[in-house]
């Protein structure tokens, strides 16, 4: 097993997950996944279905509890404490809410609030939970529809819009929290190619940005392009990790090889 | 040919044919408006009434519910599967005669309410109509996708601020057509008010009835006016929907 | 209906002691033996059909059943729906009230008090007409009145003084009520008596009718079925004395 | 107590009416539903107007008020028509057929829109994957859409069978002598009207959880292939 | 625009469809579209989404009527009849049934039937339609089954089935008819990149057998590398058409040439 992420002070890294395990019921399905984001990087996940990708990144900002672990946001650790069968549980609700608000996910289902327009979408958790005046975040929502290319849908429902306006209005939603990290499970699946590449044109320009970013991703060019670590998952392990070049050019893991070959390009 | 001695004769035509030739007598209904617009006004009060106060009633035992929160939940099941699972016209009864037979129900600070018919029926209503739209809303809780509440989770919502502006927001749209049919079945329910000296619509239908001897006219206009009272309900509640679910019907261009 | 075929009478079935149900479904009451006197009279075989109040005359119009032998008061209003035998018996309405009530059965004494009626009775018309500011309540059967009279809901009710003795004083719900006042009357309301409804036209019926009544007057039969029930005769005057 | 046990069997000959009324109307209700959802979904105008009239009527007027119409406006109807034409003379519309019809014919309507509903959950692409193997229209439909309609119609014809079986207390109002009748006479005679109504409330308590029961079973026999969470 | 299908007579070709025209109300989706496909001949159909490339799939076995336009099955026409409004209609009910028996389509949703296991589902059209025997029509299906790698899976309700493995029961389902022409409408959306490839290589192994093929795809690769001619839709109309090799390696059409750029690879 590769562990990932050896930098010495968790303090200086945006992200630092160690050594997660989660079980559902049985089955294992983490069994010590270890990352760490500095300041500015793009890590890409990869693996193949029910790797436990999903369940990782689900794990960071506690959707599911781990069984064991630690994660550091900003060199703040979440403290949990041993809730016996149901595995470690957050100690302060608090400081989780204060903390999955400089989390940021966008869903692989988007999961945006179906009553509310796009702009609410983007508008309502800064107001309500970092306390934005409305007006201000009113102003801030359309720059960042603007800056997603969403501005002259912000009236519309979700329901009207097609998959690729969702994406991006779900990441615009995430965005509008000016989060220190963001978290993308799948972007692009069930997009179809001209979608596919202008939601990764998004996301490039996000990592441009410098934005703090953890992808989990099946489009093999945007990790290759743009991510700073690549991680590939298999059966609840880190299987390969490092930088692209290292990875997709000369993978170490028998396993990594056969997942790329079975890619027909 | 003088007109003052037509207009009578023709008002008294028109009565005789409907007293003796038409198969309803019409004129005997329209005589008693004043009766009929009594049984709307109470009609309306007793739906209205129970709607709101069931309504409010529901919401909270809905969540409850939908949260599985311990015991709660098995107390609110138990309501509900009662309240469901019998006939409305007995637990108006078991209310309104059950009750008053009892020396100590009489005796107690209750009875002034419970000796009102109108406050019998309300209060069986409300508890009534409570348990059916306690399903209705847990229902459409359950229904909300789950990513949506996580979604909020993931933005560091307390469970306070999920419930009031995510769930609840979202769930009332989703339950508005079951809940339109829950009126239209209450208005059918309140019919059973009428078996307690209460003269709603249909209590006007039954004494024009009896005290004509008549088969149909009362019940046939009871019947009319309710109808009508459906189709304006129906009507509003098109326009509340089509402005609710903007976010679930295509988009018109 | 012809003579051979069974002859259907509806009855009511909740109107102690003229008509009640037993445990064992079994009809029971004065108007139950006189209809199967009258019929044993008639040489024609009954059969008794249950309804409610309520729809007594529009059933029997819809030949649900060919008489009605149910305490029904013979009145100018059911007679535009229906034709009526000669009374089988008569007997004045009384208010009843708690003991002590110190109600006054005038029309004055009444205002604003809440009174209990069957609906589309007698009493109903009576109330109407003379009582205007009395608030009505009213009842599907008269078993329903005597319990929300006896539970306190309305401070009195009217019927058959008869079946208000028999159905509700004597009774152990009973014990702490009185009668209230004395004979209500009113013809246009309370006609003749109480007689046996037949649909109108069938005059041949109603006649055999007429000739088995004045038949159990004569031989005893009312007599006996009488004092089975009441204390005093309950037919009243002759008709025409 | 006593008195309650003394009235048993009168209450359990209710109950049992009560049981036959509801089965027998649940029968004529899923015929008529049956037709109602043809005519609703047919192209022929004439059959969709008439559907939509039948459902609209229905939800226009209360279940008591039709009942009432039906029962008495009904037969005097029957018998001037009888009159009328000498076709007849007179036909016995006796309590149980009236009761069973009227509540069939109520029921029919709310069982026309759980067919149709169930028709229209049968997702297209399965008809079209027939039709696109060369299947006949019959053989669509027996191979194809009914094992399914059945299947989708199930949750909402047992919310209508709980709501019937209800419904057949105010059959009593008609003179029919079930449950709620009986009950109520008993209750009357005794007056111990608490007592009555609540065992009546247990009865229907029971009746209605038997039928759970039942439709829970029906449930899993008919759901094959459906995913369970 | 590109005529396609310019072979001498139509008694040869699997399948000839002629300027199929198709409205629904005001929009007119396909403006005249033309495809001839001989034996053994796999043609892939590419087009960006709501280009009418579904449409003309079910155009040609009359799931949609066409408003104008001729198909030939096997040399066979399909008689049709000017119906006014409903544009035309079908003459002779039982050749279209006769003819559609023979054209199998797998669909993009794969529309098995959910009430009947995977082998039930393979057998039934075979059984009630082609009158097969029962027992000779389950040896086949097993047969199909074991061709497709779902064997193990034939006693499974569709609703349990991965997407890959559904996908593979409707490809199953449509090779137990024995069909003349096999229609294939976007086979691999939605699915991962390891399913994808699973998906991919069944359909050449088809297409090695000689199977005549008609693919609606966004897989680039799949059209490149196994059809023998690719069409491609824009608006109504046939932008390009030809053999791969001359399609991908000079594109005559500028908006082909778009749509080859937008999918960042
Ligand atoms: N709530 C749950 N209960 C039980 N098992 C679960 C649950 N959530 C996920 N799993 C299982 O955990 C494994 C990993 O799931 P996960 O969603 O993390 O996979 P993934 O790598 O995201 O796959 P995909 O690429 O298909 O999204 C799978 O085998 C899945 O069946
Ligand atoms: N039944 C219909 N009624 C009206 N418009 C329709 C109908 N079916 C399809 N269309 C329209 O026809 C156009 C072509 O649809 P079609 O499904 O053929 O596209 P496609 O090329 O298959 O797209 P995709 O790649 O998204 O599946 C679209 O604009 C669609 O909105
Ligand atoms: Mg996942
Ligand atoms: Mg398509």
């Amino acid at each position: 097993m590769a562990e990932a992420g050896n930098g010495s002070g968790r303090g200086e890294a945006a992200l630092v997950a160690e050594g997660i395990h989660k079980s559902f019921g049985s089955l294992e399905v983490l069994k010590g996944i270890s990352v760490r984001a500095n300041d500015h990087d793009v890590v890409s996940i990869l693996g193949s279905s029910g790797s436990g990708k999903s369940t990782f990144l689900r794990c960071i900002n506690l959707l599911e509890t781990p069984n064991a672990g630690q994660v550091f946001v900003k060199g703040e650790l979440i403290r949990m404490r041993d809730g016996g069968s149901a595995g470690l549980v957050p100690e302060d609700k608090k400081q989780v809410e204060r903390i999955r608000a400089k989390l940021a996910m966008v869903f692989q289902q988007f999961n945006l609030w179906s009553h509310m327009t796009v702009l609410q979408n983007v508008i309502e958790a800064p107001i309500h939970v970092l306390k934005v005046p409305k007006a201000e975040a009113t102003e801030h929502g359309e720059e960042v529809l603007r800056r997603v290319g969403m501005f002259e849908r912000k009236d519309y429902y979700p329901a009207h819009l097609s998959g690729g306006q969702q994406q991006r209005a779900a990441i615009a939603r995430a965005l509008a929290m000016e989060p220190e990290v963001m978290l993308f499970d799948e972007p692009t699946s069930a997009l179809d190619p001209e979608l596919v590449g202008e939601v990764l044109r998004v996301m490039r320009k996000l990592a441009e940005e410098g934005r703090t970013m953890l992808v989990v991703t099946h489009e093999m060019g945007f990790a290759r392009e743009v991510s700073d670590q690549v991680m590939f998952l298999h059966e609840g392990l880190v299987e390969e990790y490092g930088p692209p070049q290292e990875v997709f050019g000369n993978p170490k893991s028998e396993r990594f090889r056969q997942f790329l070959a079975g890619t027909l390009k | 040919m003088e007109p003052e001695e037509r207009a009578p004769s023709l008002l008294e035509a028109i009565k005789d044919f409907s007293e003796h030739s038409s198969p309803v007598d019409f004129v005997i209904i329209a005589q008693h408006w004043e009766m009929f617009l009594t049984g709307i006004g109470y009609t309306l009060l007793i739906v209205a009434v129970s709607l709101i106060v069931g309504g409010a009633l529901s919401l909270p035992l809905a969540v409850a519910r939908a949260y599985r929160t311990p015991i709660v939940n098995q107390i609110i099941f138990g309501y509900v599967y009662v309240f469901r699972g019998t006939p409305l016209l007995v637990q108006l009864y078991l209310v309104y005669y059950g009750l008053g037979q009892f020396e100590a129900v009489r005796d107690s600070i209750f009875w002034p309410v419970l000796k009102d018919p109108l406050w019998c029926t309300l209060l069986t209503f409300v508890l009534n109509t409570a348990a059916y739209t306690t399903e209705i809303f847990r229902g459409a809780i359950e229904a909300i996708p789950y990513g949506e509440v996580e979604a909020a989770k993931a933005c560091g919502m307390s469970s306070f601020q999920r419930t009031t502006r995510i769930v609840l927001p979202n769930a009332l749209r989703r339950a508005l057509p079951a809940y339109s049919n829950e009126i239209i079945f209450m208005l059918h329910g309140s019919v059973v008010a009428s078996t307690v000296t209460i003269v709603d619509i249909l209590g006007a239908g039954r004494i024009l009835n009896s005290k004509y001897y008549l088969a149909y006219e009362g019940f046939l206009a009871a019947a009319v006016l309710y109808m009508l009272l459906v189709l304006i309900i129906t009507r509003g509640f098109k326009v509340w929907e089509k402005h609710w679910h903007a976010h679930l019907r295509p988009r018109e261009v | 209906a012809s003579a051979g075929e069974k002859l259907r009478i509806g009855v009511e079935g909740a109107y102690p002691p003229f008509s009640w149900k037993e445990a064992d479904g079994t009809l029971m009451g004065f108007d139950i033996d006189i209809a199967m006197a009258l019929c044993d009279k008639m040489g024609r075989e009954c059969e008794l059909v249950e309804q409610d109040w309520d729809g007594i005359i529009p059933a029997l119009m819809a030949k649900k059943y060919d008489a009605i032998v149910a305490s029904m008061s013979i009145t100018e209003e059911r007679k535009k729906r229906v034709d009526f035998t000669n009374k089988y018996y008569h007997e004045p309405a009384k208010f009843v009230a708690a003991k002590g009530s110190g109600l006054d059965a005038s029309p004055d004494g009444m205002a604003g008090k809440s009174v209990g009626v069957q609906r589309g009775t007698i009493h109903q018309c009576y109330m109407e007409k003379v009582f205007p500011d009395t608030e009505l309540r009213l009842y599907g059967t008269q078993e329903e009145v005597f319990l929300d009279l006896a539970s306190g809901r309305i401070d009195a009710q009217i019927a058959s003084s008869l079946q208000a003795e028999e159905g509700f004083l004597n009774t152990d719900a009973g014990k702490d009520f009185e009668f209230v006042g004395g004979d209500q009357f009113l013809l246009e309301c309370h006609g003749e008596g109480a007689g046996i409804a037949v649909r109108k036209g069938e005059d041949e019926l109603r006649e055999s009718f007429n000739a088995a009544i004045k038949e159990i007057r004569d031989d005893g039969t009312y007599k006996a079925i009488n004092d089975k029930y009441f204390e005093t005769d309950i037919y009243g005057a002759e008709p025409g004395a | 107590m006593d008195t309650v046990i003394a009235y048993l069997p009168s209450i359990l000959r209710g109950t049992w009416i009560t049981i036959a009324v509801a089965l027998c109307s649940i029968l004529l209700a899923v015929l008529l539903g049956l037709l109602g959802a043809w005519g609703k979904l047919a192209v022929s105008k004439v059959a969709n107007i008439f559907a939509d009239a039948y459902t609209t009527l229905i939800r226009g007027v209360p279940d008591l008020v039709l009942m009432l119409l039906l029962f008495y406006g009904g037969q005097q109807l029957l018998n001037d028509l009888g009159d009328y034409t000498g076709l007849w003379g007179y036909i016995e519309i006796n309590h149980f057929t009236a009761g069973v019809f009227t509540i069939g014919f109520i029921y029919g309507a709310y069982m026309t829109e759980t067919f149709r509903g169930a028709y229209l959950a049968i997702p297209s692409g399965q008809i079209e994957a027939g039709v696109a193997c060369g299947m006949s229209p019959g053989l669509v439909f027996g191979r194809i859409i009914w094992p399914q309609l059945v299947r989708y119609a199930l949750p909402s014809f047992g919310n209508n069978w709980l709501v019937l079986l209800k419904t057949t207390a105010l059959v009593s109002v008609l003179g029919l002598h079930e449950l709620v009748w009986e009950s109520f006479t008993a209750g009357r005679s005794t007056r111990q009207l608490f007592s009555f109504f609540f065992v009546t409330l247990l009865i229907y308590l029971v009746l209605t959880a038997i039928s759970d029961v039942g439709l829970r079973w029906l449930d899993r026999k008919y759901s094959v292939g459906v995913r369970r969470a």
